[in-house]
């Protein structure tokens, strides 16, 4: 089990991580997702012993890590790490995957069959005899998680490991991480910019904002109720809007936003400045006219502000007092004739709209 | 400049003739200076690391301090030398004085300030993430020392090409601590390529000490063949 | 041969001699070293370097015996009681040497005049008479010192930094006569090494007659009361060796072969053209 | 050991008396030795980058012969320059020898080998990276070279210490074709520091030797003290 | 204009590509995407006269630029590219974004303004005095391309200039991607594994695999209409399976999969053996009661193998003699009540099901 209590990093003046706490379990798989130079790599590097805290603890069953200098290499030995942006020791692809077993003086068949299996898992096979300098890109990247999971730590840190990688890669790498944890019982610790990778992995995410964590818990909890308007935004829902709460009751709420009346579940009261969110793929347009009625839903007549390709969906934009943005796929962007200009109705359950405080920062 | 085809010429004659006082000289400087850049090499490299990877009060200077040594004139180390092993030095007694030991001692104290910062030279060109790697994977220090030379071979062996190629040519410390000995024992002698040039050069035989510094070189590109062997496996 | 760096252990003597760079490049001592240990089943370690160094290796025992010729730094390493038993071994002569043109015309002058008139003509204005001294407190230096106060002048006032007719090469006689060639100057050297340099030099003798120009080698001990483990029985044969009349013989010839004369006299005979007491050059050590 | 003491005393004398024959040599070691670094570096980088960024036939051979020239003795060195120059020589009409002129010359040929070869060392360690984002930022030739030697200029700047250190520090190759000269003009003079201490040694002075050898390490501090300047900026 | 004729690139006795040509017009965005160790990077080098070619010609412009050495410069000039993994000159990040500008003789003003406007631009206002060595894997990114851009080239080579980026800072260089080259008319040649940047971004796609181009057209082309099984499998269809076609009439054929029978429009005739591409957005999931009948398209009745996330979605996974995957949102998922087990019915159009020939290598 991994603790953070109160972690810091300062680098001079900037501090990057400021008081962060966080508990990660045995056997987990946990995701820290957040925005380009949020402090993943740090974080990470952290806990692999690479760096030292500026304040703070970061303990492993119990032990902290950075008091215990006697105890510091039969630590280190229990992680592996995969760099973000991975060295190439100047030798063969073997022989770099092989380091970590040839520290822990593993024979050389023992090695010899370990590297051949890992090569294999990362769909590199026959590569054992390259220069690892001439590898490209995503070639070095799998060469770089070969080289970490081939020593079988018990914690496995994974700073952004499939970036460079395409999809068919990188859904091969990801079953190898979920075999990896099922069956070894490797507890991993990921860093992706990629939430959809989180999701698709982890048991827990972490976001990363602004010096802390801004939320931690499962995937469906930080995709679908973002504790704040920055985790919506970044968590990918296209519609993050500002209102105010105009009238409420038991647990549900009318909300201002500029000028147009939205329907929520929401605790806020009367006069609480609050951020809705709607995920795109809860709002249904509809032509004008053939709007049916949604037991006490909203629907928001507007038009067409924009249409834009989303992988095999198109992003529809409604205008109806506010942007309120819609996925659609092709087909039925088509079969509803719809395009710019066109009068249309956005429409969207009450239960679908997340309310978050309004905060500034 | 008639001289230097001379000394070509003297030269292959030497080294065709087997000229047995020419081949025991410079099997002497061979030995010697060979021995001294292994000394040394072994001294820099976790010198060298410790002061790189380091991090201490001081680091900046001690680097400063090094690099200042680097203009230690050989004589100045042979003098120093001398002082400690002379026969009322502080060494005196073990009758180092005159003795091809005194010359290996003497070119490894002028070699490892340099090959010393430049093995921290090496090692501070390497990819930080490289070290991480290292670190990450459980090295112990000796394995991260093996490892991370390993990835710096081709500088810390230049280092060492650096580091044989002044002691092989250096002449002002053989000839203050080993005195250009000639005697009749190989063992007993401390006459070496560049004490042997030059005595030459003193008496006015150019060709001889051009034929000399012909096979110093021819040494030294022997021992450089080498060393890139190494480097480029 | 063996490839240990390290000195064999030999159960042979070793006798490890200090002598001055211009003995030493005449080559007598390799004439005469494998004679004495075919004679004495020793080894013979011979050391060549400035008289200021080789005197002090003798001070600090680094040394069993010392071969030198500058007679006043002599009696003062014996009075000091570093040195004992000397021995006068051979003598020869300096000459003073200097361009065919001769520009300040020396020929034939006796040394002390010569010395007065280079510096007469180095002195003035427009003059391309230039003198090179050794400048290194060897015994040719001495020598030279002694010269200039024969002559009448105060050295370090008198001629030292007086001008740039005077020019001190700090370095050994070799590249002394060969920087006297380069700039056609006047120079001090002892006969063995201006005689090995002559074929590539334009230098002629000038002046080679006067008593002043005596120079005379001598063989001493180290004292064993200073230094008990310094091996003074072989340094006493060796002293011995040196005057003994087959040396003094091999002395004698030594050059003739190879430039048309000897580079040294032998001493044994001498000892009163050349001012020391017979039992220096005649009396082996008991 | 005492000597060394006296060395330090006598060093301390020397230089807070300003002792004028001193200053003079001092000055000498520094414009001589500085000069030739400069006419070297100069020299270098760019052979340096030519052979390290090329692709020519026989660029390995002339690594490996850059390298064993390294070996170099200064001797060799200063025999060979004086054969090229004095009066019989094919330069002997320009009348160098025995001037600070032919000094710089014997130190720039001394250490451009070393300096090259260090160079090419520094500039192979670069990113390749680094390497193709200046040519694809469009640089020219020269602009390249200012660049990379940016980039490398830690590396670089050691080089540069090597180059002086070995420069200041030799004396086979000044005394050669300097000759140790003392006479009462400056310019006629070419005594620097390691010929002094030479002479002072081969007359037993060693605590003069050992000053000698202090003011001369001061020297090399002091520059070196620039060049780490240069380094971090 | 930048043409490829019979470009090939060998290292050692590896064949990277093999007699690739191809035309990017000028004011293009062209995306080259395809699987890891494909050859992008090297392609991009090539083009950027980093590399030279085993064999073929490029020319851009008409001019043969591995041939004019006399004016590589001004060729090289007109180029910008932003590496895979960019390296940072050793000193400021001001510094870095200057030195192309002051190749070119910019002046101090000039450059002060031009560096500024692009730090802000990638969204780095304030970073130009952190030394470049110290940012983190995606601010050095934005770095790279802020390099690359600021020296307006008239053509812009990016090497997955977005890989080490959160969505948020993704969607603000795609933009500001398009806005140069509508702007400022630069073509632009982007190397991605991401498909729906490429799609996002590019008027067209090339699909390189196997040495060469295996499609090349709209993203919308390759999407629907993939060359080949490999492209159909990399660009995301999910469903691609065998089968023989066992009848054929006018334009449209029945295909026998496993022993069940698809009805699909193609020209293939009876006896050859295809494959079919259905994209999982096509499919719909219905209880195995409630399929309506789809005129004359294919219904087929199966039971639910798998639900597993995929980001706001969940892809269902049906058995149903062959699997067959479909994406629905959350919302329908909990709505339909289909758990593993439940016995449901695929439908899909006759059109939406994409037939290629089936290759074997
Ligand atoms: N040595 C340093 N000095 C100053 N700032 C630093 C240093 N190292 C990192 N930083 C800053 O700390 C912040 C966090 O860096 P970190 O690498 O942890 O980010 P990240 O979350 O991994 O980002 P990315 O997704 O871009 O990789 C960045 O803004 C970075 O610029
Ligand atoms: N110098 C080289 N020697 C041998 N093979 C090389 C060399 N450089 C590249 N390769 C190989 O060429 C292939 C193409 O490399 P390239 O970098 O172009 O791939 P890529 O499509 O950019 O891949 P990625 O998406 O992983 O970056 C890879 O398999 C790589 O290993
Ligand atoms: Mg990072
Ligand atoms: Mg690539």
């Amino acid at each position: 089990m991994i603790e953070l209590e109160n972690v810091s990093k300062r680098f001079d003046d900037k501090t990057v991580l400021d008081s962060v706490t966080a508990r990660i379990g045995r056997e987990e798989i946990f995701a820290v997702i957040g925005p380009s130079g949020a402090g993943k790599s740090t974080l990470l590097r952290l806990v692999d012993l690479l760096d030292s805290p500026s304040g703070g603890t970061i303990r492993i069953d119990g032990t902290d890590i950075h008091a215990e200098r006697k105890r510091s290499l039969s630590i280190r030995r229990m992680m592996g790490m995969v760099f973000q942006k991975p060295a190439a020791f100047n030798t063969t692809v073997t022989e770099n995957i092989a380091v970590g077993l040839r520290f822990r003086g593993a024979g050389e068949s023992v090695i010899q069959k370990k590297v051949e299996d890992a090569l294999d898992m990362v769909g590199l096979a026959g590569y054992g005899e390259r220069r690892a300098r001439t590898l490209s890109g995503g070639e070095m990247q799998r060469v770089a998680l070969a080289r970490a999971m081939v020593i079988e730590p018990e914690i496995l840190l994974m700073d952004e490991p499939t970036v460079n990688l395409d999809p068919v890669s990188v859904e091969k790498i990801e079953e190898l991480v979920l075999r990896i944890n099922r069956d070894l019982g490797t507890t991993i610790v990921i860093s992706t910019h990629d939430m959809y990778q989180g999701q698709r992995l982890a048991h827990r995410i972490g976001v990363l904002m602004n010096g802390g964590f801004a939320q931690v818990g499962s995937p469906r909890e930080v995709f679908t109720l973002p504790a704040n308007r920055d985790v919506a935004r970044f968590v990918g829902t296209e519609n993050v809007v500002e209102g105010v709460v105009v009238a409420d009751e038991n647990g549900s709420s009318v909300v201002d936003v500029d000028g147009v009346r939205v329907r929520a579940k929401s605790s806020f009261s009367q006069g609480e400045e609050v951020c809705l969110c709607i995920r795109s793929e809860d709002i249904r347009i509809a032509p004008a006219a053939g709007a049916r009625g949604l037991r006490g839903g909203n629907i928001l007549p507007g038009t067409v502000a924009s249409i834009s390709p989303r992988g095999p969906f198109s992003r529809v934009t409604v205008d109806c007092g506010f942007a309120l943005s819609s996925v659609l796929s092709w087909k039925v962007v088509d079969d509803l004739e719809i395009r710019e200009g066109s009068p249309v109705s956005a429409s969207f359950t009450v239960e679908s709209v997340h309310v978050v405080r309004a905060t500034r920062n | 400049m008639y001289e230097i085809i001379e000394g070509f010429v003297e030269a292959a004659r030497l080294i065709f003739t087997l000229d047995p006082d020419v081949m025991a000289i410079a099997a002497r400087s061979i030995v010697i200076s060979l021995t001294a850049t292994i000394l040394a090499t072994l001294l820099a490299i976790p010198l060298g690391a410790v002061i790189n990877f380091g991090t201490f009060p001081g680091r900046k200077s001690l680097i400063n301090l090094i690099q200042t040594l680097y203009s230690l004139p050989t004589v100045i180390v042979g003098l120093l030398i001398f002082l400690l092993i002379s026969r009322v030095g502080p060494f005196g007694s073990l009758r180092l004085l005159f003795t091809p030991t005194a010359m290996v001692i003497a070119q490894t104290v002028l070699i490892l300030p340099i090959m010393t910062g430049l093995t921290i030279s090496a090692l501070s060109g390497i990819d930080p993430v490289v070290r991480d790697t290292l670190y990450s994977l459980g090295a112990t220090r000796l394995q991260f020392l093996v490892n991370i030379m390993k990835e710096a071979r081709f500088a810390i062996l230049a280092t060492v090409a650096v580091g044989f190629g002044r002691a092989i040519s250096e002449v002002g410390a053989a000839i203050l601590v080993g005195g250009n000995i000639a005697a009749s024992s190989f063992g007993s002698s401390t006459r070496v390529l560049t004490t042997a040039i030059s005595l030459e050069t003193s008496m006015g035989n150019i060709p001889e000490s051009i034929a000399l510094g012909i096979i110093l070189l021819a040494i030294a590109l022997g021992v450089n063949l080498a060393i890139t062997t190494v480097q480029h496996r | 041969t063996t490839s240990d760096p390290t000195p064999v252990a030999t159960e042979k003597q070793q006798l490890r001699i200090a002598t001055t760079t211009s003995l030493y490049d005449t080559k007598l001592l390799e004439r005469l070293t494998p004679i004495f240990e075919e004679q004495y089943d020793a080894e013979v370690l011979i050391v060549s370097a400035g008289t200021g160094k080789a005197i002090e290796y003798g001070q600090n025992g680094d040394v069993d015996v010392l071969m030198v010729h500058d007679r006043a730094r002599e009696d003062a390493f014996l009075a000091d009681g570093y040195g004992i038993n000397r021995r006068v071994f051979a003598y020869n002569y300096f000459v003073v040497v200097g361009p065919e043109s001769d520009p300040a015309g020396i020929r034939g002058m006796h040394p002390e005049a010569a010395f007065t008139t280079i510096r007469e003509t180095g002195m003035t204005d427009g003059s391309d008479v230039v003198f090179v001294s050794r400048g290194d407190a060897s015994g040719t230096h001495s020598k030279e010192k002694a010269i200039w106060k024969a002559a009448g002048f105060n050295y370090s006032a008198d001629v030292q930094g007086s001008g740039d007719w005077y020019q001190e090469a700090g370095t050994g006689m070799g590249a002394t006569l060969t920087m006297a060639n380069e700039k056609q100057a006047y120079t001090l050297s002892d006969i063995g090494t201006y005689l090995a340099y002559k074929g590539d030099l334009d230098l002629v003798t000038l002046v080679d007659e006067g008593d002043i120009l005596l120079n005379v080698y001598c063989a001493m001990q180290i004292n064993p009361e200073k230094y008990p483990d310094i091996n003074s029985t072989v340094a006493k044969d060796w002293v011995n060796f040196m005057i003994s009349e087959d040396v003094q013989k091999e002395i004698a010839s030594f050059g003739v072969d190879q430039y048309g004369q000897p580079l040294f006299y032998a001493a044994r005979n001498d000892w009163e053209k050349i001012g020391v007491p017979q039992a220096e050059v005649k009396d082996p050590i008991p």
